[in-house]
């Protein structure tokens, strides 16, 4: 216990706060100093939470905080799922706050690295948190930091994205305060675990009607279909570092705490179906309004919902293998959809357009970035051996597994997404490479400290895209965390 | 069109949120963890003001997030902002000799209240974010009464945040140090009950929060006062 | 009791809320839909408030030393609105500034006619 | 036997091939009231253009013509004239192929000379090639499909064994579509515009002289004769007439009666093919491949369905 | 020498190539050729070595492994020594080409990823190793630019969506069996049901399918032949498009088993007849279409297809002889195929980048051993006796008619009467007839493009003349799929109905050659003429232009082109094209005006109160 309470989770959380706090009191010493905390802070959380993630596998950590008994005061749960997250929110965060440091040059960077480091500690507080009004205010802080982080640039473009982004997402945070609301008048706790062990039927009109709130309140963040029209304005018009954690990121934890609620504390079945179709009809519409996109950075927010949609499906079919590839999808869309942004964010910037018509020749221009930017695309298609494939093959296992007619004809759609997905990425490939005439030959590659990133997630994605292993080992437990709903509330409450 | 689906619509979800209101009957329940608070609330917390107690201390977590939202919102709107330079003179006519007097007779009797009013968060209904908008008040008193005379000092509203959040975060740090080993722990004494040096860490923590956001509310007025 | 007086701060609660969320259905003033989401987030609020109230509640304050803690209402959903009411704060004041910058991009804050960011 | 055959078969089919040839041309003379020139007179034309000048556009110009004979002498050896053959390795397959290979010496050989006149003439017998074989590849799968084998000697032996091919009735529908190609087969009017002399110079043969003329002669005498020698094979029970060599079965006098029946098979269809077509003009290339990829096509089809349903 | 040491040469060798490339171009050619050559020795010292390695068991605990057996040799063999010559040329072909270290890479890491494929013991590593060739050979394709990126993205496209089918079969094939080793799944394939193996088979012969271009499948196939650099078309054709037929001897005879697959289904309607037919369908048809072309890849491109099917035919026939003619066929089509595609290859490289049978001609005296290689691959292609080609079409026809099915043998034999009149089209317009005065004095082939043709060329009369060379091990391989072995002697094949003996026709044919050679020679000598000498009836032959060979079949044009189109092709472009119109549409939902997007989550909401209030639907 003492070693663990050195390493206690909510470090996670506070650390990161702090240093956002300081920050501006940094800032009144050195400009440059500030540029930095963030490195510091996501290296300092990215070790902690490497640390802690091998104790979590078997039995969960439970911070009380304050040292109040859960249903009465707040609780971290970091089990393999939250632990898993939140190494993934540091390590991509540290990898794109060190891209940052060059990468953001114009407007108040000093009030760029503060809404950076909040933005993902509010990523990191909603995936440890176990308790439901806790997790709308992490959740909070992720979405206003990243409606402010999306009109950073002041361009017409990011206000217009940002201002329907925060009109959703405001009407998103509403809704989940009413079914949180709701919930407290029925069972009168905020915890999950209390409200897990109350909730027996989700079908009760009552229930099902907070629920329906809770997830369609979440549900926005996570960019499930209907939902989703906000994410492609807000996720081109950022800035590429911001994109690249947004897409990376937010949506994904987004979907964590919907699966979370609809997991643990309301322990759906059936409605896992109707899930199911949405995925896919996420997919399918993610992919299809990505193929006729000419700006870089629009398509590939269109295919993040395309992910997200596999990733939905995924847990739908809520099965250990469906919700350990859903995790996996999660990761290798988090390293494969960063990479992207961070590469598309310096070709944008070289070029001076969004364009894809203009990344023409860019592949001799900066070959480096273009290279990362290829292994990216290829391992968001799902192609071998990059980490794509093996958790799309995690997926249709999971799929297929079930056995179930209806699952099988989802996955067929599913791979038509896919196949719509190497249409378009293929294009850009050789738009990158192969278009336009033999023009510069001058070479003006990224800065070293974009290219550190970039080559970071390279060799993430082709490492752990040739050992899953590795990743397989948390993804399992992780799983079953979220399966077992019952074990929740045991570790809880005692 | 729009207008007649939207009714539509909305009228599916008051059905729905009517079934769902049934079984939670207005104005009888209290539940458990609410009885929890109530009945031992006194003595786990030392706070007179139950509420106080449960924003501080039990779910002082909340809080932490809370004051951090305001920060993130301050900083927000100094993103937006900040890319605006052109800032060009408006010829607005000085206020009458009555009128900025006026406000600044007022202005140190409101900080001095809202100062009482965080500090005796734990006794009262108040606390650190009714005093700190209170204090907010007074600069907004000051920006309508004096426009364009007084300003804010960016430097000292910056420390003052800064320094307001950084006391939270590390008096939780220090309950992870030392006590019981949790974050946000009460590790002080509670002292006698209904008095101001009791509740433990609350006063403390109220004070910064009402620095917090006395600084940040006045910055936000600041900014909002200054691009319109 | 009739199902009025029951009711009555529910409806009143979700009537600011149909109301605020209607508004910014069908308005197309960014201002005005700044102040649907305004209603719309007294709306839920209130709807918080009057969840936790008892009937013939007090404040749930140990003023004095004899007060009784049976009739004091559930403190938590005070906390609760505490919390929303700042998170509240900072969205409106962020989306107030952005309406600051979107007239001086756009000349104007009609959202249909701004539509740059579509498909 | 075998060992035989290597030397007399090329001559055989040489000398009968060229009196074939001379034979046509006296036909079509004779029904067309001309005179025409004596049988002989190819025979004679071979011997003295060896002596004639020529020109030659280069080793492979030669080499083509070359080729094109020696492949047409290997396909004499495959073919049995009553008992004598050489070789059987491969069958019908093989001897479809080495029949190929003849035109297509000559085609590399007078593309190799450069003159516009001999590609369009290649270009044409190509055509004529595809458009009748067509039928003949439905023809000759019907067969090796009744008769369940791909030697050709087989074949023959069976329809000796039975002493006439039309004896099963499911040949005659492939026989009388062969006997309707057996004219572009042979290359005799009215399916001659690959070497229409008026139009382009005689076609692959514009720039043949001497002995290159001499050779190409050969191979369209042995051409002729192979057309001929593959329909009696295949539907005329080769030399063989109703078992009437039976008793004398495995003598010298067999084999040479054998010879001479076929021969007189050969000739008897060549007469009833020139008396039947000598009286067409000539047909276009597109006319021709019409003709030919509609009715016999269309008989050697049928052929095929109904052997394919009887086996 | 262990099969990792060969995987790891293999990759290894690619990536130290572009690296090499990097220092020098020198370095890199030299040590380009110098891995590909090692390859070639390392995969001959295997013969006859059969062995099954694990890599590692890092994939989810599945254990990817290795193995050799008489199949996969005969594949890796042919695979590295097809590069090696494709290697060697380059260094000639690729010298004054941009990107020259990219085009190597690729170049090498294809050939590896073939070589894992052919050698891979499960399906896991089979399809890692399937999709690092698809998307590798993609960036080679697009390599030429402008032509090229449509071709590159309609290959890739549906090499998609062929490995998204495999990945489906393979994942099915883990999920009932729990194992993805082929030997372990070849075991459980017993107890599976007949149902379910016909889904396996059919599912994966879409994958294969697309590969080897079997028609309905064949559209991408065309143009990324034309468009592709030269040496790589050649391999594209020769070994990679072939990747399909070792998929298809994989799933039918190793998997599901011989005696399975070729009993599936009843009468005409069964699986193996109607792949068969199939690639009937596909030897006729392309053939055709190709004898349209004016572009000499594209035309070779179409017999490719063409080619294929003869392939797909004899392994469908399901008999010993018909399978053996198919697997040499697959041999023989890609000596020749990437023996024709180096000859086009040498002219695009003198002539600047033409190839439109057009406008070229007469260059068989500019170019007498690129003129070689393209005639005996056309000898070939077509099959003529003495040239490998003949010996496994041979085979097939044989099968074939003795196997009674005349319509599939006429079809094959159509095929192949319809390749002459193309292939001599092709040849007679690239290097016989008239050189046109522009071509008058083109660059010379350098040696490194000589030497591959030479040795191509030379293959191709040595296993037209000693077919039991390649038939032996072939008959290893069917014999362990469990067929029946063949009777081969080196010259050919004995069997009780007709045997093939190539030596007595090879030595007839030279015996009689030589004679007539010498009458030739006895008879009068004839005068050298060049080409501007000839007859023409007394019309003046104009020597500037002079484009005879346009619309060489003007007439069969005439006729055939309204039939002759690729309908499956338009289908697919109708289908894209619809696509391309959905896709374009229905991101319209996004309108940009944030009350939709308010009133979509206000309908999101409703829909889901309403749908379990109202009925009660979860």
């Amino acid at each position: 216990m003492n070693e663990m309470s050195i390493l206690d989770p909510v470090l996670l959380i506070a650390i990161p706060l702090g240093l956002a706090f300081l920050i501006p009191l940094l800032g009144l010493v050195s400009k440059k100093i500030v540029r930095w905390i963030p490195v510091v802070g996501f290296l300092f959380n990215g070790i902690v939470a490497l640390l802690i993630l091998p104790h979590v596998l078997k039995q969960p950590i439970i911070v009380k905080i304050g040292g109040f008994v859960p249903p009465f005061g707040i609780n971290l749960y970091a089990g393999s799922v939250g632990m898993l997250l939140a190494s993934l929110i540091a390590i991509t965060g540290f990898l794109v706050s060190i891209y940052a440091v060059k990468y953001i040059t114009k407007g108040a960077e000093q009030k760029y690295h503060i809404l950076f480091l909040l933005l993902l500690t509010g990523a990191t507080g909603v995936v440890l948190t176990g308790d439901i009004f806790n997790l709308f205010v992490f959740f909070e802080i992720l979405c206003i930091s990243s409606y402010a982080l999306v009109a950073y640039l002041g361009t017409r473009s990011g206000l217009e994205a940002s201002i329907k982004y925060l009109i959703q997402g405001s009407i998103g945070s509403s809704f989940l305060l009413i079914g949180i609301g709701l919930l407290y008048g029925q069972f009168g706790t905020l915890n999950m675990a209390d409200l897990a062990r109350q909730i027996v039927d989700y079908t009760e009109p009552s229930v099902f009607v907070s629920m329906v709130f809770m997830i369609t309140g979440l549900g926005i963040e996570a960019a499930i279909f209907p939902l989703n029209a906000w994410l492609p304005d807000a996720h081109s018009s950022a800035p590429s570092s911001v994109s690249a954690v947004l897409s990376g990121i937010a949506i994904e934890v987004g979907l964590y705490a919907v699966i979370r609620v609809l997991f643990t504390i309301f322990a759906v079945s059936n409605f896992f179906i109707f899930f199911m179709v949405l995925g896919v009809l996420t997919v399918l519409i993610g992919e299809m309004s990505a193929f006729a996109q000419k700006n870089i950075k629009r398509m590939l927010a269109y295919s993040s919902i395309g992910q997200i949609g596999l990733i939905v499906f995924a847990f739908s079919i809520s099965t250990q293998l469906g919700v350990a590839g859903g995790l996996f999808q999660m990761v290798s869309h988090t390293l494969g959809k960063a990479l992207l942004f961070l590469c598309a964010g310096y070709m944008i910037f070289r070029t001076g357009s969004m364009e894809i018509s203009s990344l023409e020749g860019i592949g001799k221009k900066m070959p480096i970035t273009a290279l990362c930017f290829t292994i990216g695309t290829f391992s968001i298609v799902g192609l071998p051996p990059f980490t794509g494939f093996a958790s799309k093959f995690m997926i249709i296992r999971a799929a297929l597994a079930n056995g179930e007619l209806l699952l099988q004809i989802l996955i067929g759609l599913v791979l038509v997404g896919t196949i719509i997905e190497g249409a378009y990425f293929f294009k850009i490939i050789q738009t990158i490479y192969f278009k336009g005439a033999h023009k510069t030959d001058n070479r003006e590659e990224a800065p070293v400290t974009a290219l550190i990133p970039m080559l970071i997630l390279v060799s993430f994605i082709i490492v752990i895209g040739m050992f899953p292993n590795i990743i397989d080992k948390v993804l399992q437990p992780a799983a079953s965390e979220l399966l077992d709903q019952v074990k929740y509330i045991g570790s809880v409450l005692g | 069109m729009r207008k007649c689906i939207g009714i539509i619509l909305l009228i599916i979800i008051a059905w729905g949120i009517l079934t769902s209101l049934q079984t939670m009957p207005f104005g009888v329940s209290r539940a458990k963890v609410a009885n929890h608070y109530i009945n031992n609330g006194k003595d786990e917390t030392g706070a007179a003001n139950i509420v106080t107690s449960v924003v501080i201390n039990y779910r002082a977590f909340d809080t932490l997030g809370e004051v951090t939202v305001l920060f993130l919102s301050a900083i927000g709107l100094g993103a937006v902002l900040a890319t605006i330079k052109t800032r060009e003179k408006r010829d607005t006519e000085k206020a009458s000799l009555i009128l900025s007097t006026g406000c600044r007779f007022l202005f140190p009797p409101i900080i001095l209240f809202g100062a009482y009013i965080f500090i005796h968060g734990h006794l009262t209904p108040g606390g650190g974010f009714q005093g700190g908008a209170i204090i907010a008040s007074a600069f907004l008193l000051m920006y309508l009464g004096c426009h364009g005379e007084k300003r804010l000092n960016d430097r000292c509203s910056t420390f003052s945040e800064s320094l307001g959040g950084l006391a939270f975060v590390i008096i939780g740090l220090i309950g992870l140090a030392v006590g019981t080993h949790y974050f946000l722990n009460n590790f002080m004494p509670l002292g006698k009950f209904n008095t101001l040096l009791s509740a433990g860490v609350i006063p403390i923590i109220y004070i910064a929060i009402g620095f917090k956001v006395g600084a940040e509310l006045s910055k936000i007025i600041d900014l909002l006062m200054e691009e319109s | 009791m009739n199902i009025l007086y029951d009711y009555i701060y529910y409806a009143g609660a979700f009537g600011l809320i149909f109301i605020g969320i209607f508004t910014m259905m069908v308005k197309r003033n960014y201002i005005k839909v700044i102040i649907g989401l305004s209603i719309l987030e007294t709306g839920v609020n209130l709807f918080l408030i009057s969840v936790g109230y008892i009937s013939n509640g007090t404040a749930p304050i140990f003023s004095n030393p004899g007060i009784e803690a049976k009739n004091m209402v559930d403190p938590v959903p005070q906390a609760l609105v505490l919390t929303a009411i700042v998170i509240g704060l900072a969205v409106l004041s962020l989306a107030l500034s952005m309406a600051i910058r979107l007239y001086k991009h756009f000349g104007t804050l009609d959202l249909q006619q701004i539509k740059e960011q579509r498909w | 036997m075998k060992i035989l055959s290597l030397f007399i078969s090329p001559l055989l089919a040489l000398i009968i091939g060229l009196l074939f040839l001379g034979i046509s041309r006296k036909i079509t003379a004779k029904i067309h009231w001309r005179c025409g020139p004596p049988v002989y007179q190819p025979l004679i034309d071979v011997i003295r253009s060896f002596s004639q000048k020529s020109i030659s556009h280069g080793a492979f110009f030669d080499f083509g013509i070359i080729l094109s004979l020696s492949s047409s002498v290997v396909l004499i050896y495959f073919l049995p004239v009553g008992d004598l053959y050489a070789m059987t390795s491969g069958g019908l397959i093989a001897f479809l192929y080495l029949m190929l290979l003849g035109p297509f010496g000559i085609a590399l050989s007078s593309a190799a000379s450069g003159n516009p006149n001999s590609s369009i003439g290649v270009s044409r017998k190509f055509l004529l090639a595809l458009a009748y074989e067509v039928p003949l590849l439905l023809v000759l799968l019907t067969v090796m499909t009744h008769y369940n084998t791909i030697s050709l000697v087989e074949i023959v032996n069976i329809q000796a064994g039975t002493g006439m091919a039309f004896s099963s009735w499911a040949l005659v529908l492939p026989g009388i579509a062969y006997f309707l190609i057996l004219p572009a087969v042979l290359g005799v009017r009215p399916f001659e515009i690959v070497s229409a002399p008026q139009e382009i110079s005689s076609g692959p043969v514009a720039e043949f002289g001497g002995k290159h003329l001499a050779f190409y002669t050969l191979q369209h005498a042995l051409q002729l004769f192979v057309g001929l020698a593959l329909f009696v094979n295949i539907f005329l029970g080769g030399g063989t007439l109703f078992g009437l060599l039976n008793p004398i079965a495995g003598t010298v006098w067999a084999t040479i009666l054998g010879i001479i029946i076929f021969l007189v098979k050969m000739f008897i269809v060549l007469v009833i093919e020139l008396f039947i077509n000598a009286v067409y003009p000539r047909f276009r290339i597109e006319q021709a491949m019409r003709y030919l990829w509609k009715w016999p096509t269309l008989i050697a089809f049928v052929g095929l369905v109904i052997v394919a349903i009887l086996n | 020498m262990s099969l990792e040491l060969l995987i790891m040469f293999a990759f290894g060798g690619a990536f130290l190539t572009y690296l090499a490339g990097k220092i020098s171009s020198k370095l890199r050619d030299i040590f380009a050729l110098l891995c590909s050559v090692a390859l070639v020795v390392i995969v001959s010292s295997l013969y006859k070595v059969e062995t099954t390695i694990t890599l590692y068991n890092g994939f989810f605990g599945m254990p990817l492994s290795m193995r050799l057996n008489p199949m996969a040799w005969f594949f890796a063999i042919a695979i590295v020594s097809s590069s090696a010559l494709v290697v060697l040329y380059s260094m000639s072909y690729m010298k004054h080409r941009e990107r020259t270290d990219y085009y190597y890479f690729m170049l090498l890491l294809i050939n590896a990823a073939m070589l894992a494929i052919v050698l891979s013991g499960d399906l896991v590593s089979f399809f890692i190793s399937w999709e690092i060739m698809s998307w590798s050979t993609f960036l080679l394709i697009s390599y030429n630019r402008n032509a090229a990126l449509p071709a590159g993205i309609k290959y890739i496209v549906m090499s998609l969506i062929g490995s998204m089918c495999m990945l489906v079969g393979i994942i099915s094939i883990y999920t009932a069996f729990d194992t993805i080793t082929i030997s372990e799944i070849v075991q459980h394939m017993a107890t599976a049901t007949a149902g379910y193996k016909l889904f396996l088979l059919i599912i994966f012969s879409i994958t294969f399918g697309i590969k080897n271009a079997v028609v309905p499948l064949h559209t991408w196939l065309p143009d990324a032949y034309a468009e592709s650099p030269s040496p790589f078309s050649a391999v594209l054709s020769g070994m990679l498009t072939r990747m399909g037929i070792f998929g298809f001897l994989l799933i039918m005879f190793v998997m599901v088993g011989a005696e399975n697959s070729l009993h599936m289904g009843r009468g005409f309607f069964s699986y193996h007849n109607i792949l068969a037919w199939l690639g009937a369908i596909t030897i006729v048809i392309p053939t055709f279409i190709a004898m349209l072309q004016n572009d000499a890849k594209k035309l070779l491109a179409w017999h490719g297809i063409g080619q294929g099917g003869y392939m797909i035919v004899g392994i469908a026939f399901g008999t010993s002889l018909g399978l053996a003619g198919g697997i040499f066929h697959t041999l023989n089509h890609a000596i020749y195929i990437i023996l024709l595609f180096l000859s086009v290859g040498a002219i695009e490289y003198s002539t600047n980048g033409l190839r439109d049978l057009n406008s070229l001609g007469g260059l068989f005296k500019k170019m007498p051993i690129a003129f070689l290689g393209g005639l005996l691959g056309i000898c070939g292609l077509i099959g003529i006796p003495l040239t490998n080609g003949f010996v496994s079409k041979w085979l097939i026809y044989k099968t074939l008619i003795l196997g009674k099915a005349p319509f599939l043998a006429f079809a094959t034999l159509l095929g192949t009467w319809g390749t002459i009149l193309s292939v001599y089209k092709f040849l007679h317009n690239l290097y016989l007839g008239q050189l046109p005065q522009e071509h008058q004095n083109i660059k010379k082939t350098p040696l490194a493009m000589q030497i591959p043709i030479v040795i191509l060329s030379l293959t191709i009369l040595v296993f037209g003349i000693l077919p039991g060379l390649p038939l032996k091990s072939i008959n290893a391989m069917i014999v362990s799929f469990g067929f029946t072995p063949l009777t081969v002697s080196i010259w050919g094949i004995s069997s009780e109905t007709g045997t093939l003996n190539m030596i007595n026709i090879f030595s007839i044919l030279l015996v009689v050659v030589a004679i007539f050679w010498l009458i030739f020679q006895a008879a009068r000598k004839s005068t050298a003429v060049d080409q501007y000498d000839n007859y023409a009836a007394g019309a003046a032959i104009p020597k500037d232009k002079y484009n005879y060979t346009v619309e060489f079949y003007a007439p069969f044009y005439r006729m055939a082109t309204p039939y002759l189109r690729d309908i499956f092709d338009m289908l697919y472009q109708k289908i894209a094209r619809f696509t391309e119109f959905a896709c374009d549409n229905i991101r319209k939902i996004y309108t940009g005006y944030v009350s939709d997007y308010i009133i979509y989550i206000i309908l999101f909401l409703a829909l889901l109160i309403s749908a379990q209030l109202k009925w009660s639907v979860f």
